[in-house]
This record gives structure tokens, C-alpha cells and sequence, in this order.
């Protein structure tokens, strides 16, 4: 199980990690000052891609910065575990909020809920 | 009982509880990961809550963002992606078994978290004499230009000089909207948690120099500073979602 | 309600006969598996009991057949049980469109019951036999909860916001109102009792109440004295007709203009403008208490309800589609121009009940 | 001729090093870091945490005697029935087995010498004995009166009393856990001894690894919503108080996202001991092994999908209340499994009705109940009724007390001889076995019952004709406070007069067994390695060898 040996990552690597971490700050801060929902007609863009490139980041950052790129399966399963249990947390949560009858529809006399 | 860590005579120093220092390393990473799953939920809960009222307030929450220095937070983005890397280069110092480079690196990280936190401090104080603070001082009409004194005054003109630049959307005129204020508790709290954190890892790193300095670091033993650089990469992560979450949400 | 010795509660509405039926089945169900379960535990532990300190007995390999059964029946009698009680609670959340309404105000230690005929109650909540009540429930200041053990129903009475429940009582008497969430030093004394009536005894009860106004009239006199009436009708959207309209709002949505809207304009005019206005109503938060906002919200009901053939979108839409999403045609062509509407004549004339009760 | 381990107690070296002769000065027990000791001070301290706790309750059932209440005033109650909630959960049932038994138990059955982290396990305790000292202090100070479930806004912005303490000893107690959990999990997964698969690990500390999981993952989500509501009490703005644009309800999520998963740190480790116990009294193998250690697994992971039950009431959205339906039904799948395979172990085994097995054999019963009580409170239209009366109060504490606490005493009783190396008196032990089931049943069946006639949780008076019933209950608690308190007085005689145990009374095939009693600081001379499945006591050993389990 133990692996008998300590892994070693050049600094170059860290170098040109920090590189693409710097380019996708700027990324985001560009992003940040476009109007993508009025460009592309739609809700959310600038909001996902702000939250697609910090994952982006954050990507880089474990498997590089914290060697989860080297580290074991169950290194792997930890880092991954705490963002599903996250990702259940939300999920459920707007699950409800998501699909609450509309601050209060429940006021609606029901021939109006039932086509 | 061998139950304490073996003195510097002792090249592999491993606690008695394990077989030998590769279990013990592999024990105290997953350790640390371990951790940092709860961190993850730590911060996740807050980010739900935090989520939740943006999406039930969108504009109050976009006039609060607006009320942020987005550029102070993106400098302190890169100043904290900076540190990280110091870190990196801390660990991997420590890995080829170099106490001299793990001091020096630690210092290098310590001092630009120094320029994190100290950014942060003055970003406080401008929200500060904005009134921006829940319970300390929040107000709905924001406070007249003369009584903001002079350096919050400037930062508010570069603002303002800056979107019109950006041809972004200036902070608007006017009282703010009272859901502003739930934006700015969060602000404060997830900052403030973050900023916590920071300094925490400052205090750690401190005792890891001074373990580095009494040699006590080999290529076959740092654990510690391997473990350590784990949470400080951790700390900069919930850093990168903050940002876009609380500073940039320009468009509705 | 009597103080009599009982084991099982009165079944004193329509639902209790439900709520009852799928409990005996579980009752049933469970009383089945206990039995089962402890009946084999003890059977096996005395028939094999041990003999001797040296007995070792042989192995017996699993039964995977014996594994799935006990997955599979369990997991079937539990379809069954979620679907019969999703069908009660889904019933529970949508009153019928005839129910009368009730509007309940919850604050440490009473509940404010107020009917819109004009009575008045604290703590005692009369109504007819035989009909459908709806209640609109508020709470002025922590979470409460409305519950009547023997109609089977209870709810959670939540500051901010508007809830509703409802009964029809199928039995005359008395029984018993609990708040059912810990609220405070006195919530064991926030109870009351619901006395249902027949129907005649009902209208002679209410009309033996002369000395409540209706709560359109309150809030007619309420309007006029918070200043409403300046602003509404000149520099800000006429309410004629406003209830249950489409309203569009200043950030392109569209929403359905039912109490919870009402209620927010009120104290929290600032979170959805009329489209076309600036936010200069100001907040009425903490000046009015929460019967206060009944009133006011009775009264611009009585102003007349936008009614179904005005919301094209809504009925189509089913009950799962959040109005505020969905595509801008309904709404108020007075509102859309900003102008002062043409009112169809208020509906002083009308009791605010038969508006009410209009299919 | 037999084939099962068994070492005559005479064969036990007298004057042998054992972690108890380690040392005896107060210092060598506070600054331990044998898991063992730790053990031990976890399970006096969490002792007389229940002695309060339990105090509170007999305020709670004598109040309840009389309809208009017996004590002075209902803050009194108020604040009798909170305390009580909150120390039996947090200070007594969520660290009961992990801490006391788990500590113990799962390095020796593992086959290592300490866990992964034993400076952090005692750092474990001392935060733990801290917040019992905090939440004592709450106590003296004059209480706290929100339920042991903090509704906001109620707590954050109505209640006067000592709420911010209390959240904060919450905080640091739930520290405790977190260290408790992270330091079980690293060591099952890496201090296993050569040769221990993960499915040749006991069912114990599989339980024991999904408890972990769930310390580690619900226990932050906890921490940082009572940081918010200390937040919102001492500023009193709000992020829960809807008059400012909060939202009381996402409190309830937050909450019950950490407070349901929390009731399954509360049982599953009563699993892990019925695995054992049962396998052991029945000498045999259990029934479906893979299935127990992998439902363990599934109740944690659908555990954390349920919470909304406890809101079907509270003004979520009713498609929502539907997918938290089906989800809560879901869990009582695998625990069907568990208690099935535990009764088809028992099926052409060699029974053995020593006071464990009573335990269990109770257990088994009371938790069935109880979890089909629970079934019928996950079941959308009878929760709307049943929401919040004694019908729940009823339903958990026959998962808590007839499951939990009774899976809790059941484990002291099976591994008191190794704790101690001292047998308990068989003989008190069934009778308080016996005692305990009676008076139980007949405490808190009555809560059924009155709890479907709709008398409602938390109140201090009451309309007179749930008096029957309450009369009932409290009588039922005086006889359980007896089948209580007579386990404390025999234990700790056995302490001195009692007789000596031996390695292994049981005759178990476990590790632990497999070493003294009580076992030396090192747990094992030497590193054991293991050969053969678990619990085989049908594959014949060598001449009936005492340690079939290792070979060396
Ligand atoms: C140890 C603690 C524990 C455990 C294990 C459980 C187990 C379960 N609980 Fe319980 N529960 C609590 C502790 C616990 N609970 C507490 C403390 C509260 C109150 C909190 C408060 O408000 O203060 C509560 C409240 C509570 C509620 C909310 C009630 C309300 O307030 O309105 C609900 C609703 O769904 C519920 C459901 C369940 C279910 C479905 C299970 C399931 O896990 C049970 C599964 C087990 C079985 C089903 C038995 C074995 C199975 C068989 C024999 C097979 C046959 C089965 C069928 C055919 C169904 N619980
Ligand atoms: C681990 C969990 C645990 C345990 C072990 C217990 C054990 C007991 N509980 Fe507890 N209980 C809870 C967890 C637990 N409880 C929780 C979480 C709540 C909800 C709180 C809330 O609403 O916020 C609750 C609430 C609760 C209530 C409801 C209060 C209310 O809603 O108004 C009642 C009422 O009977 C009760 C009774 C008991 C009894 C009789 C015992 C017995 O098992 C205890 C046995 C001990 C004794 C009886 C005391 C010792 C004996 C003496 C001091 C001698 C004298 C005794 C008498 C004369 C009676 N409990
Ligand atoms: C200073 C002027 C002013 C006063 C006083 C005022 N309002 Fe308003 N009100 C407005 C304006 C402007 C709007 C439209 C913008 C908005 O939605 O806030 C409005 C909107 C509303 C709406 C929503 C109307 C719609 O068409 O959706 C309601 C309901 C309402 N007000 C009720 C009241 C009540 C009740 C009072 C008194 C207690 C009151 N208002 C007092 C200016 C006022
Ligand atoms: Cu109101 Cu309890
Ligand atoms: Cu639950």
C-alpha cells in the first residue's frame, strides 16, 4: 500500500503554474467587465464562467501545488469527497428554494395550480 | 516508551505508533486532507448561504459588489497565488532536504501574506469610513465626500476615474438598498474567516523556521512543512472562489 | 375536545380519515416486522441456545435470495407508503378555490384569528361545519405552528412570511389548537380551541359580532391614515384590481400579485418595483403590525381581484412553474402604461367575502 | 477439541505490565497518550455528563406528572428539556461508543500499537472536557431555553438566555469530534496490521470508519452555522431574521444537514458493537458479512440526504418535501439489511444469552420500532401530523435510548473484561438488562400514543387528558433510572472484588482478544499478522491454538 518512495516536482513546474494562474486571474478580471448575458442573450454567463475559471484555478492548484497529481487513490478520493458532500449541501438546499411555489403561490386558489 | 519525536541525532524519526516514516508520512498527509474536507464543508456552508440571498437579491448584492475595490481584491489575488507559490517552493525545499531553503521560502510566504492581510486591512478601513459596516456603522445614505477623509476620498475618485476608463458601470449615487447590508455581513464574515485562517498559517509557519533552524528537517522527514503547505494551498483556494464571488459581480 | 380517556383521536375533518387510513396500514406494516423480528430473534436464541461452552457451530453460508427478499419487500411496502402519504400532503397544500379564508397572525403567546366578515378572535377559532377553510397564516415575531390534532393538520407559522393551510371540519365541536413549535417561555399556553359550528349557528355567531368591523373596512381607514392614499392613485399604481394580477416588474419579471407580493410591497417595497417607478415608497416595516398588513391587504383585495381570464400564462403553466419566469403577456394593461387605470367600481358595494368567493 | 480460542484466567502472568500499572499518578492519566487511557477518561467524563443530562430528564418527566406542571415556572422546564437535549446529544450520545469504546477498541482490533495521531486524540479530549466545563458553566450561569435545535429566529433574536455560550461550547465540543473522527479514519486506513484487509476488518470498525466520515464532513457544516447565529445574536443583524431580509428556514437546512447525519454517528456505532456482540454470542460467522460493512456505508452516504424530513412542516417547497420522502425511505433499506443479517446469524448458532446478548437482543427489538416509527414520520401525510408531538419524542428515544444507549451499554459489559481484566456479576448484570427493557418500554410507549392524540413537544403544561400517559412515562423513568443505575454500582464493584477475567471470557476470535486483559501499553508484543477471515469460528485451528487469528 505505502509507496516507498517521495516524489519530487521541479520548481520549473511551479513556475509555469503560477504563470497560467496569473493569465487566469486576468481572464477573470477581463471576464468581470463584459457584458456576456447581453452579448450572448442569456442569464448566468458572466456568473459561470467566473465560477468555471476559479475552479479552473483551483484545479491547478491541488494537482500541482499540493501533489494530488502524484498522491495516491485515496488522496484523490478525500480531495474529491469534500466537493460532492458540498455539491449534496447545495443541491437539496436550492432543491427546495429552486422549487418553492413562488413567494407565496400557495395563496393561488388551486384551479389555477391544476391545468 | 519511545513515544516522542527521536532528537536531531536521529536521521528517520518515527513515532512509535508506526511501522516506519513512510506510513507515518502517508498517515499525516491523509491526515491533513482529512482536514481539509472539513475546511471544504467549513467554507461550503457559507458559500450555500451566500449564494442563496445573491440569488434572492441580485441587485442589493451588485450595488454591494460595486461598493467593493475589485482591483485591491485582484491585487491581492495575484499576491496570494504569489504566496502560494512560495510555499510550493517551500515544500519542495524541504523535499530535497534543505533547511536554509525552507526558511527562506517561509519568510518569502510569510512576508507576502503580510502584504495580503495589510491590503485587506486598508480595504477594512475604507469600508470603514464608507460606512459600510453591519452593526458598527452601516448606513443607507453614504456618507458625504468631505467627511471620508483623504484616503478614502482618493481611492473613491480613482474609482470612479477607473470606470469611466473601463466604460464600466460606476457605483451608483444615492441610498443604498437595506439588503445591502446582509452583502456586506457576508463580506465581512467569509473575509474575515479567510483572513483568520492567514493568520493562523502565519503563526504555524513561524514554528516551522524555527524547526528548520534547529535542523530539524531532512529529505527523509518534513511531514510538517509537506502538511503545512497543503493547508496554506488550501487558504489560497477559498481565496480564488471569494474573489469572483463577492468583488465582481458587475452584471446583473 | 373532551377530557375523556382516549387511545385514539377524534376523526373531526375530511383528512383525518385519510391521514388515519395510511397510519393504520404502517401501524400494520410495522407491527408485522416487529414481530417478525423479534419473534425469529428469540425463537433462534432459544432453539439454538447454547449447550455446552465447546460448541462451535458449522458454518452456514448467506443466502443472497434470502438477502434480496428482505431488501424487496421492504422497499415496495415503502413505494407504497410514499406515494399514499406524497398524495395527502399534496392535497393539504392546495385548498380549493371555494374555501373561505381565514387570516391568522401568530405572536408569543396567541394566535390572532381574523375572519373576513369582520370577527375578530383571539385564541378561539370558530368556523362552519362542511366547508373548506383556508387559513393565511403569518407570524409577527419567532416560527410558530397552527396545529389541529384532530382535523390532522398542522403548519409552521413562519415570520415574513405568508402560509397557508386548510380543513374541512366534518363533525361539530370543540378541539384543540396547539402551537406546535417551541417559541418562548409560554408556548405550552399558546393553545386554543377550534369550535366548528353548523352552518346556521355559524351565521347567527357572526352576526352576533356587529362590533368587529371587516377587515376591508380597517384597512380602508388604515390606507387613509398612513398616507398611502396620497401617493396611490397619483404618483404611484393605482391597487384597483391588483390582486392576483400579472405585475410586471421593473427588472423585466413578471409576478403574481397575491398576499405574499402584497405584503412585500408593503414592508419591503424596495425588493420588486412596478415597473415605471422609482423606489420611492417608503418601507412600513415595524409601523404596521402583521393584522395590520391583513387589513390593508383585505382592503386592496376589496378593491377587486384580477381573476383567471387575465392570467393567460398562469393556468397553462401548471403547478411546478415559478410565474416570475415565465413569458410576459398577462399583466395589467393599466399598469403597463403607467396610468391611472379605469377602476371598475370598488367593491365598497360588494362584502369583501362574496369577492372573495367570486369562481 | 475445541477449536475456539481459550486461555484459562489462571494462565495470566500476575505481575504483568498493562496499561492500567503504567503509571498511577493523575499526571501519567492526564497527559496519556495511550489510546486506552484516553478511552478511559472519555468514558468517566461522558458518565457524568449523563448524570446531568439524566437530572434534567427527571425534571422533565416529574414537571409532566401534573397537567398545569409541577415545576415553579415553564422557564424552568424550558430550560430542563434544552439542556437535556443538548447534553445527551452532544456531551454524552454522539461521543458515547466512538470515544470510549472506538479509542480503545480500534487500534487493537486493527492490530496496531496506538492511532495514527494520539497527541491529537488527547487534544480531542481536552477540547471535549473544556466544552462540558462551558456547557456546565451554561448551567450555573441560569441555562439556555432555545431546544436543542436552535430555530432562529427564536435563539438569535428573542431568546435571553445564555445562547452565544452555549453555541460556542457547540463549536469547540464539535472541534472534538472532527479530531476524533479524522484521527479514526486515518487510522483504519493506514495503520491496518500485514495481512488485515479491509475485509478481513471487524464490522465494528467499518461502523466505526462511516461515523468518521460523517464527524469529518456534517460536523463544519454545524460549526460555521452556529458561528452565523452568534454572529446574528451578538450584532443582532440578521442573516436569519426575516425582518431583515434573512431567512429563518436556511438556518433549519444548515442545521439539519449536520443534526440528521448526526443521528447516525448516534446509532451506527451501535451497529459496529451488535456486529460483534452478536457474531461472538452466537459463534458465528455473520450473515452477509460485505452486506453489514457496506450498509454501514450506505446508511452514512444516504444519511446525508434526508435532512429535509425534518422540515416537511417548516414551509419548504412540497416537491422538495417529496425527494426527502423517498430519500429518508431509501436509508431503511440498509438498515433492514443490518438487522436482518443480524437475526439470521443467530440461525443455527450456539446462543449464548449472556448479559451482551440481552442487550442486543433488546437493542434489536427497540431500534426496530423505532425505525418503523420513523418510517411512519418520513411519510409526507403523517408527518403533517405527527410533526413535532410526542410521537417524535417517542420515536427518538427508541432510536437513541433503546437503540443507541442500550448498544452503548451492551458494548461496556462485552469489553469490560478486557478494559478492566475484571468480570461483572452475570447474575445483577441480566437483571438490570431486564429491569432496563421494562422500565424503558414503559416510559416512552406511552409517548406513542399520546403523541398520535397530538399533544405537542415542549410544553411544560398540558390539557388534562394526556395526564394517563404521562403518569405513565414518568413512572416508567423511575424503573429505567433503577435498570441505570444498578450497571454503575456492579461495574465499578467489579473494579475491586470482582473476579478475573482472563484474555478472552468470550472466547472470541477478534484481535483484541487475542492479547491480556487489561492488554499492555503496546497492545501486542508483536506486530500480529493475520491469516483468516473474521469471526471463523467453524475453521478449526490447530489444536485449538489460543490465537488462531494471528500468526506471527
Ligand atoms: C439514533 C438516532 C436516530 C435514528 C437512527 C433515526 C432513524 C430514522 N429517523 Fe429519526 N429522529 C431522531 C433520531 C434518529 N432517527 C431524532 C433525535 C429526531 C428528532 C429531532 C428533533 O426534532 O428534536 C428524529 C426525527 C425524525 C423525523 C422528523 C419528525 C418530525 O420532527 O416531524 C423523521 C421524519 O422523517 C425521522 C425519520 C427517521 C427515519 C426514516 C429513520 C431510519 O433511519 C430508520 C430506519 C430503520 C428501520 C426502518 C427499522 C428496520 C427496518 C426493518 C425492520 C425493515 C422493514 C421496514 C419497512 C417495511 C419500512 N426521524
Ligand atoms: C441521547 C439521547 C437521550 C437520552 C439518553 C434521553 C433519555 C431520556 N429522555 Fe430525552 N431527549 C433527548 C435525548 C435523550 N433523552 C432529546 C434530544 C430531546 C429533545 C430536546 C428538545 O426538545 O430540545 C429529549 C427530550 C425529552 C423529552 C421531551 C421533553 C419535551 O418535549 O417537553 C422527554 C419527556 O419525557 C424526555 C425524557 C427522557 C427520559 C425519561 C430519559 C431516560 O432514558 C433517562 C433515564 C434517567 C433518569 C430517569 C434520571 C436519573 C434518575 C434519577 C435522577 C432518579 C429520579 C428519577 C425519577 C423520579 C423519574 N426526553
Ligand atoms: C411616497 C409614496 C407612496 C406611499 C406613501 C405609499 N406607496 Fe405604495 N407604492 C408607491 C410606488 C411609487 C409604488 C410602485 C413602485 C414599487 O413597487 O415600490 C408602490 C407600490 C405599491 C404596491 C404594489 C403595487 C403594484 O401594482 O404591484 C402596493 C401593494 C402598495 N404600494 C401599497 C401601499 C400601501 C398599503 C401603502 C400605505 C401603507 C403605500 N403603498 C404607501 C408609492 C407609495
Ligand atoms: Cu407559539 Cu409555540
Ligand atoms: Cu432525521
Amino acid at each position: 500500500m505505502a509507496e516507498k518512495h517521495d516524489h519530487v516536482v521541479s520548481p520549473r513546474l511551479y513556475v509555469s503554474v503560477l504563470t497560467a494562474l496569473m493569465l487566469l486571474l486576468a481572464l477573470t478580471l477581463v471576464a468581470a467587465f463584459v457584458d456576456l448575458d447581453k452579448l450572448l442573450h442569456g442569464g448566468y454567463w458572466n456568473m459561470s464562467l467566473a465560477i468555471v475559471i476559479a475552479i479552473f484555478k483551483a484545479i491547478l492548484i491541488i494537482l500541482f501545488f499540493m501533489h494530488v497529481k502524484y498522491a495516491s487513490r485515496v488522496t484523490w478520493a478525500f480531495a474529491s469527497a469534500a466537493f460532492v458532500w458540498l455539491a449534496i449541501l447545495l443541491t437539496l438546499t436550492f432543491a427546495d428554494y429552486g422549487t418553492r411555489p413562488t413567494p407565496a403561490e400557495s395563496p393561488v386558489p388551486s384551479h389555477r395550480l391544476t391545468p | 516508551m519511545s513515544e516522542h519525536l527521536v532528537t536531531e541525532t536521529s536521521p528517520h524519526p518515527v513515532e512509535h505508533q508506526f511501522e516506519d516514516r513512510y506510513q507515518q508520512k502517508e498517515a499525516s498527509t491523509l491526515g491533513m486532507w482529512t482536514f481539509l474536507a472539513t475546511e471544504v464543508l467549513f467554507f461550503g456552508a457559507l458559500f450555500v448561504s451566500y449564494t442563496l440571498y445573491r440569488h434572492q437579491y441580485p441587485d442589493a448584492f451588485r450595488q454591494g459588489s460595486l461598493e467593493l475595490k475589485w482591483y485591491l481584491g485582484g491585487i491581492n489575488t495575484a499576491v496570494l497565488l504569489l504566496s502560494s507559490f512560495c510555499m510550493a517552493m517551500a515544500v519542495h525545499a524541504a523535499s530535497v532536504g534543505s533547511n536554509s531553503g525552507i526558511i527562506r521560502y517561509l519568510i518569502l510566504t510569510i512576508a507576502v501574506a503580510a502584504i495580503f492581510l495589510g491590503i485587506k486591512a486598508t480595504e477594512y478601513y475604507i469600508e470603514y469610513r464608507e460606512q459600510l459596516v453591519p452593526a458598527l456603522n452601516f448606513s443607507l445614505a453614504p456618507p458625504p465626500e468631505q467627511q471620508l477623509g483623504a484616503l478614502t476620498a482618493s481611492f473613491g475618485r480613482f474609482d470612479r476615474w477607473l470606470a469611466t476608463r473601463l466604460h464600466a458601470e460606476p457605483l451608483p449615487d444615492g441610498p443604498r438598498s437595506p439588503n445591502e447590508k446582509l452583502f456586506m455581513l457576508f463580506y465581512f464574515v467569509m473575509t474575515a474567516i479567510h483572513a483568520t485562517h492567514m493568520i493562523i498559517g502565519i503563526a504555524i509557519m513561524l514554528v516551522l523556521i524555527w524547526m528548520a533552524r534547529r535542523g530539524k528537517f531532512s529529505r527523509e522527514y518534513h511531514n510538517p512543512v509537506e502538511c503545512f503547505g497543503l493547508y496554506w494551498h488550501f487558504v489560497d483556494i477559498v481565496w480564488v472562489f471569494l474573489f469572483p464571488a463577492l468583488y465582481l459581480l458587475r452584471n446583473p | 375536545m373532551s377530557n375523556a380517556f382516549r387511545i385514539f383521536p377524534e376523526q373531526a375533518s375530511r383528512n383525518a380519515w385519510n391521514v388515519d387510513a395510511l397510519f393504520l396500514f404502517e401501524f400494520l406494516v410495522s407491527c408485522f416486522f416487529v414481530f417478525l423480528i423479534a419473534g425469529l430473534v428469540l425463537y433462534f436464541s432459544l432453539k439454538y441456545r447454547r449447550r455446552s461452552d465447546d460448541d462451535v457451530p458449522a458454518y452456514t453460508p448467506t443466502s443472497t435470495l434470502l438477502e434480496l427478499t428482505y431488501i424487496f419487500i421492504p422497499a415496495s411496502l415503502m413505494v407504497i407508503m410514499f406515494f399514499w402519504g406524497g398524495w395527502i400532503y399534496i392535497r393539504n397544500k392546495r385548498p380549493p378555490a371555494n374555501a373561505m379564508q381565514i387570516n391568522v397572525v401568530g405572536k408569543q403567546w396567541m394566535w390572532k384569528l381574523q375572519h373576513p366578515e369582520g370577527p375578530r378572535e383571539i385564541n378561539t377559532l370558530h368556523v362552519p361545519v362542511g366547508r373548506p377553510i383556508k387559513l393565511v397564516l403569518t407570524s409577527q415575531d419567532v416560527i410558530h405552528d397552527f396545529g389541529i390534532p384532530d382535523f390532522r393538520i398542522k403548519q409552521d407559522v413562519i415570520p415574513g412570511i405568508y402560509v397557508t393551510e386548510w380543513f374541512e371540519a366534518t363533525r361539530t365541536g370543540e378541539f384543540h389548537l396547539f402551537c406546535n413549535q417551541y417559541c418562548g417561555d409560554l408556548h405550552s399556553r399558546m393553545i386554543g380551541s377550534v369550535i366548528v359550528m353548523q352552518p346556521a349557528a355559524y351565521q347567527s355567531w357572526l352576526e352576533g359580532r356587529t362590533a368587529d368591523e371587516p377587515a376591508a373596512v380597517s384597512g380602508s381607514r388604515l390606507f387613509q391614515s398612513y398616507g398611502c392614499a396620497t401617493c396611490h392613485g397619483q404618483r404611484a399604481p393605482s391597487l384597483a384590481g391588483l390582486y392576483m394580477s400579472l405585475v410586471k416588474l421593473n427588472d423585466g419579471t413578471t409576478t403574481i400579485a397575491d398576499e405574499q407580493y402584497l405584503r412585500e410591497s408593503i414592508v419591503a417595497p424596495a425588493n420588486k418595483l412596478v415597473a415605471g417607478f422609482g423606489p420611492i415608497m417608503p418601507t412600513y416595516q415595524g409601523q404596521l403590525s402583521e393584522e395590520q398588513i391583513f387589513d390593508l391587504i383585505e382592503y386592496i383585495k376589496s378593491l377587486g381581484a384580477a381573476m383567471d381570464n387575465t392570467i393567460p400564462g398562469a393556468s397553462a403553466a401548471g403547478p411546478q412553474t415559478r410565474p416570475s419566469t415565465q413569458p410576459v403577456n398577462g399583466y395589467h394593461p393599466d399598469l403597463l402604461l403607467n396610468q391611472p387605470p379605469a377602476r371598475e367600481p370598488p367593491g365598497s358595494n360588494q362584502s369583501p367575502l362574496q369577492q372573495d368567493r367570486r369562481p | 477439541m475445541s477449536s475456539i480460542p481459550y486461555i484459562p484466567a489462571e494462565f495470566d502472568p500476575p505481575a504483568r505490565a498493562t496499561y492500567l500499572n503504567a503509571g498511577h499518578t493523575i499526571r501519567s492519566w492526564l497527559l496519556t497518550k495511550d489510546h486506552k487511557r484516553i478511552g478511559i477518561l472519555y468514558m468517566v467524563t461522558i458518565t457524568l455528563m449523563f448524570m446531568v443530562a439524566a437530572v434534567a430528564a427527571a425534571m422533565i418527566r416529574i414537571n409532566l406528572l401534573s397537567p398545569a406542571g409541577l415545576l415553579r415556572e415553564p422557564t424552568i422546564y424550558n430550560r430542563a428539556f434544552t439542556l437535556h437535549g443538548i447534553v445527551m446529544v452532544w456531551w454524552f450520545l454522539v461521543p458515547s461508543i466512538p470515544t470510549t469504546l472506538g479509542n480503545f477498541l480500534i487500534p487493537m482490533m486493527i492490530g496496531a500499537r496506538d492511532l495514527a495521531f494520539p497527541r491529537l486524540n488527547l487534544a480531542s479530549w481536552y477540547l471535549f472536557t473544556i466544552s462540558a466545563v462551558m456547557i456546565l458553566a451554561v448551567l450555573i450561569f441560569g441555562g439556555v431555553d432555545t431546544g436543542w435545535t436552535f430555530y432562529t429566529p427564536y435563539s438569535s433574536l428573542f431568546a435571553n438566555t445564555h445562547v452565544t455560550l452555549t453555541v460556542a461550547a457547540i463549536f469547540v465540543n464539535g472541534f472534538s469530534s472532527i479530531f476524533t473522527g479524522l484521527n479514526f479514519i486515518v487510522t483504519i486506513h493506514k495503520m491496518r496490521a500485514p495481512g488485515l484487509t479491509w475485509f478481513r476488518l471487524p464490522l465494528f470498525c467499518w461502523a466505526m470508519y462511516a461515523t468518521s466520515v460523517i464527524f469529518v464532513l456534517a460536523t463544519p457544516v454545524l460549526a460555521i452555522t452556529l458561528v452565523l447565529l452568534a454572529v446574528e445574536r451578538i450584532l443582532r443583524i440578521g442573516i436569519f431574521d426575516p425582518a431583515l431580509g434573512g431567512d429563518p428556514i436556511l438556518f433549519q437546512h444548515l442545521f439539519w444537514f449536520y443534526s440528521h447525519p448526526v443521528v447516525y454517528i448516534q446509532i451506527l456505532p451501535t451497529f459496529g458493537v451488535a456486529s460483534e456482540i452478536i457474531t461472538n454470542m452466537a459463534r458465528k460467522r455473520p450473515f452477509g458479512y460485505k452486506a453489514i460493512a457496506f450498509s454501514s456505508l450506505a446508511i452514512m452516504l444516504i444519511g446525508f440526504l434526508v435532512w429535509g424530513h425534518h422540515m416537511f412542516d417548516a414551509g419548504i417547497s412540497p416537491y422538495s418535501g417529496l425527494v426527502f420522502s423517498i430519500l429518508s425511505f431509501a436509508v431503511a433499506i440498509p438498515t433492514a439489511v443490518k438487522i436482518f443479517s443480524w437475526t439470521f446469524t443467530l440461525y443455527k448458532g450456539s446462543v449464548a444469552l449472556e448479559t451482551p446478548m440481552l442487550y442486543m437482543v433488546g437493542f434489536m427489538g427497540l431500534f426496530t420500532i423505532g425505525g418503523l416509527t420513523g418510517v411512519m414520520l418520513a411519510t409526507l401525510g403523517l408527518d403533517v401530523h405527527m410533526h413535532d408531538t410526542y410521537f417524535v419524542v417517542a420515536h427518538f428515544h427508541y432510536v437513541m435510548v433503546g437503540g443507541a444507549v442500550m448498544g452503548y451499554l451492551g458494548g461496556v459489559h462485552y469489553w469490560w473484561p478486557k478494559i478492566t481484566g475484571k468480570m461483572y456479576s452475570e447474575f445483577w448484570g441480566k437483571i438490570a438488562a431486564g429491569i432496563g427493557f421494562i422500565g424503558f418500554n414503559l416510559t416512552f410507549f406511552p409517548q406513542y400514543i399520546m403523541g398520535y392524540l397530538g399533544m405537542p413537544r415542549r410544553y411544560f403544561a398540558y390539557p388534562p387528558e394526556f395526564q394517563v400517559y404521562h403518569v405513565l412515562s414518568t413512572a416508567g423513568a423511575s424503573i429505567l433510572a433503577i435498570g441505570y443505575f444498578m450497571p454503575l454500582v456492579y461495574l465499578l464493584y467489579s473494579l475491586k472484588y470482582g473476579r478475573d477475567a482472563g484474555p478472552n471470557p468470550w472466547r472470541s476470535m477478534s484481535l483484541e482478544w487475542q492479547t491480556p486483559s487489561p492488554p499492555p501499553t503496546e497492545n501486542f508484543e508483536k506486530t500480529p499478522v493475520i491469516s483468516q477471515p473474521p469471526y471463523a469460528y467453524d475453521l478449526q485451528s490447530p489444536m485449538g491454538a489460543p490465537a488462531p487469528v494471528v500468526s506471527t
